[in-house]
């Protein structure tokens, strides 16, 4: 179902945890979605992500995806970061199956959301959050039902 | 590694004395029951062993027993075709059925709704019981059939056949049930429960997949679903699967035998898989009822993870186990069962299903109860939403 | 005693080789293709490579493959689940088909029939071939399927598929055809072809019973026939039969591989056991198309005796056959089939159905050769009619 | 499908043949009813059936029947054997497949058939055969198709 990087960065997730005095906090996706990622972000007066956490509620897609979306993320200035797509994910993690797809969305919004946060904070802009809507659910699921 | 499989539910293996009696039926004794020779005479007669074996297991007649594919055809057969018959004769056109069916029940009944027949799906309660109230009250003038499930196959409730039974008859009604996780799990008697018809499935009682029967009370009348050739007596066309229904034969034998050890055997492994995770995990509801349930269903709720992580994790350390969570099967909702309980979503979406069979020990579980308190812990520390509450309420 | 089984289009034996590749499922590899843990995992896989297998038999894509118990159940489904969807989106309700289809398809016609469906039973010439005029002229504007079976399971005929492929393409309409008894026999490619959707089995290709499969081409709208879990993409619900559908699998590999040898040699026997009684007995015809048929099939009629009378000489000296007569399936009617051919009963009745397959042999043949001509000799020797004419015609 | 005994008739049918002058012929059943059964009878001064022939075009069943029938008729005097019916028959060979049982009406109707004969030769009267019909068909069949 999973390739072996999914599978790797399910059980050994990188940069799970909270950063304490966060630039910026975001959340995404609620619990009758089946899943919701917060990232936290420390960004330097370079705008640099140098660190990254996030917690995941969700299925195997949903934290492999977070865990590689915030290795993809740290070092990148906020800007490069924000071109980050769930293409991009997908691709970094070899493909996910096709109900699977929407998990990678997740670690794109919840990262527009935290910067949306440090934004707001700082007074910055970044055109990339023009139209940016962090409550917009992610309701793209297939409808495959399975039961046995 | 070892693996270990608590999802005796999803399906069960092929046991390996069932196994046996099925080889000859492939390579030697391989004719079609519909043949006159005597490779043809042979199957017929082992088909035919086989049904009165089927038969005995739920108390029926040999002659009641109608094979078919598996119990989502049985359910399909069952509704379908009693259906048209009952419009087109009788003029009736409503089902009684619950919102806790199998698929193979439901979406049946929302074909027919869109047919135009009409479908009351009864509520259950927190424990997944019908209410007989709720049961008489839908019952109308043009209702002729209520089909509720035996045994639940996610929270293991079993409903009140017998009182369903009792109702149906004295209302003139139908009774169908898909027994398909009953089967070889509770006792069963088709006359003393006032069953009219049955839906089962071999390969959740050791048999091989691929093959079931439906019961159909003498005297009941069925028309087929399947056309064509003369095969169960006209009323389901196909050639038999005669090794197959050689092996569900024996594995009904089997089951019989074996009932109360099973049983007893079950309900032990499952209290002690079900009791030490209850005492070893916090935030966690044991699903569906108390006592009246599947001896081997532990159906639970672990708050603030979600059930693909947890199953994944399990089939990590060697431990099949299943889920409803909506993510499991990629669908927008999760268990229409679990939901169907009143279960919010921060509790369906953590959804696990362990079920226990005859082939699991007292280590199996004892394991699992060593992995599984790491395994929830460590998707809670990534969770946002345990964080929330990690400090006050842990 | 030795048994020969020339019985081949009645069911095949299961090959070893392919009952070894499913056993490992039946017992530890056993898991239900929905779960996400390895159990059953494995077994999607398998059951995947399987369709793969399958598809390629008739040079199908692998998306266009879905499992079925049977075909019966392929019959059934191609024909029903269209019919309606038509009848509901497109106001279309007109098949047409021919009077020597097989009961799964014919059964299923009536039952359409019924429910105000229109069919046209297209005639048949004496080799039992459908006319191409005759099928263009039956086309109507409500004309949605055309179902004729590739190759007749009784007298082996081959209809002109390509033919009917390029007329139906032509006309918009749909192209179903019952393969049963083509698949593994002929070759085929569903694109040459232009068949929209194409019903096969596994027991007649030395695969287990119980399983088979509908071809239905990317882009051909199909609507379930049995409802309930996803399994095959939403299309065909129930529990996977995974063993059989690997078996399946295996059994379409195989047939591909030794296609034209299985052909030849088939061809080779049929020829041998035609040849050898046409020579020795009088009074016997051989039905069917000369050249274009099943390479194992041969049917004949032999006058002034009964078919199932034949069957049981032949089964007390070990030689498993089949026949069309009515006596045999204790029917009132002999074979449709051979009534379409215009033989009157003096000859339907003394029909005789012998297939030979991979395991039959040249000594087979001889002793089948050899036992004939006494057999029927016996048969005749108490038959009223032929002593009417024994003195002038023999 | 068949027990021993009517196997053992099927194939070593007693009473298989012709006799020269008979003292009555029948026959019954016709060839699209899938069965024929010819009855060649010697009847002594004494109206005792002292031989007995049939030929029979017709499943294992109708030849078993037959063959039967005429032991148990060969011996007894005619009003006796007109006694005989499909039940004495079904009885005497142990049972047929209920599709069958059509067959064991054949062996009672050709019996019948060949008596009308002798007695319409010799202008005897057998109250037994008031409405008797030697063409009437016995188009009892089940309805059991079968196909592969
Ligand atoms: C309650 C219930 N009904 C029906 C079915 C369907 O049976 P099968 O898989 O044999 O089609 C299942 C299991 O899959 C079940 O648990
Ligand atoms: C031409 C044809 N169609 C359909 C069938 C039915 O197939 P199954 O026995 O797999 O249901 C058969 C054989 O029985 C057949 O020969």
């Amino acid at each position: 179902m999973y390739n072996d990087k999914v599978m790797d960065h399910f059980m050994n997730p990188r940069n799970v945890g909270v950063i304490e005095n966060p630039s910026g906090v975001g959340e995404v996706g609620n619990v009758s979605c089946g899943d919701i990622m917060k990232i936290y972000l420390l960004i330097d007066d370079n705008d640099v992500i140098v660190d990254i956490k996030f917690k995941t509620f969700g299925c195997g897609s949903a934290i492999a995806s977070s865990s590689i979306a915030t290795v993809m993320i740290k070092g990148k200035t906020v800007s490069e970061a924000l071109k980050l797509t769930n293409k991009d994910v997908l691709d970094e993690l070899g493909g996910l199956p096709a109900v699977k797809i929407h998990c990678s969305v997740l670690a794109e919004q919840a990262l527009k959301a935290a910067v949306l946060d440090y934004a707001n904070k700082t007074g910055k802009h970044y055109p990339e959050l023009d139209g940016f809507e962090p409550d917009d659910g992610h309701d793209d699921h297939g409808l495959v039902q399975i039961e046995f | 590694m070892k693996r270990i499989y608590l999802d005796y539910s999803a399906t069960t293996p092929v046991k390996k004395e069932i196994l046996e009696e099925m080889l000859p039926y492939f390579t030697e004794k391989f004719g079609n029951p519909s043949s006159i020779h005597k490779f043809g005479r042979d199957a017929k007669a082992k088909v035919n062993e086989a049904r009165e074996k089927v038969a005995k297991l739920i108390g029926a007649n040999v002659n009641e027993i109608y094979f078919t594919a598996g119990g989502t055809e049985s359910d399909n057969w069952a509704l379908k075709a009693t259906a048209y018959d009952m419009r087109n004769r009788n003029k009736k056109n409503h089902i009684i059925t619950s919102k806790i069916e199998h698929h193979a029940i439901l979406h049946t009944c929302e074909v027919l709704e869109k047919d135009g027949f009409e479908v009351t799906y009864l509520d259950v309660d927190k424990y997944g019981s019908i209410n007989l109230e709720d049961l008489k009250n839908s019952i109308k003038e043009n209702t002729f059939m209520i089909s509720i499930m035996f045994v639940n196959n996610e929270i293991g409730t079993i409903q009140p056949v017998k009182e369903i039974g009792k109702i149906a008859k004295e209302n003139g009604i139908l009774f169908h049930t898909d027994a398909v996780q009953a089967v070889g799990n509770v006792h069963i008697d088709v006359n003393d429960l006032n069953i009219d018809m049955l839906s089962m499935s071999s390969h959740k009682i050791y048999g091989p997949k691929g093959v079931g029967a439906l019961f159909v009370r003498k005297g009941t009348r069925i028309t087929p679903f399947i056309h064509g050739g003369a095969q169960e007596k006209q009323r389901r066309a196909g050639t038999e699967n005669v090794p197959s229904i050689i092996g569900f034969g024996k594995a009904a034998e089997i089951a019989l035998e074996n009932l109360d050890m099973h049983i007893d055997k079950l309900t032990y492994l499952r209290e002690k898989l079900k009791d030490g995770i209850m005492n070893n995990v916090s935030h966690v509801i044991y699903n569906g009822h108390p006592e009246k349930r599947h001896p081997g269903n532990v159906n639970l709720c672990f708050q603030f993870i979600e059930g693909e992580a947890m199953l994944l994790s399990l089939d990590i350390v060697g431990v099949a186990a299943s889920s409803g969570s909506a993510c499991t099967s990629g669908s927008l909702d999760p268990s229409h069962v679990l939901m169907a309980l009143g279960l919010g979503h921060e509790y369906t979406n953590g959804s696990l299903r362990l079920t226990v069979g005859d082939f699991t020990t007292e280590e199996d579980i004892d394991y699992v109860l060593e992995k599984m308190p790491v395994i929830i812990d460590r998707l809670r520390q990534m969770s946002p939403l345990y964080e929330q509450i990690e400090g006050g309420n842990n």
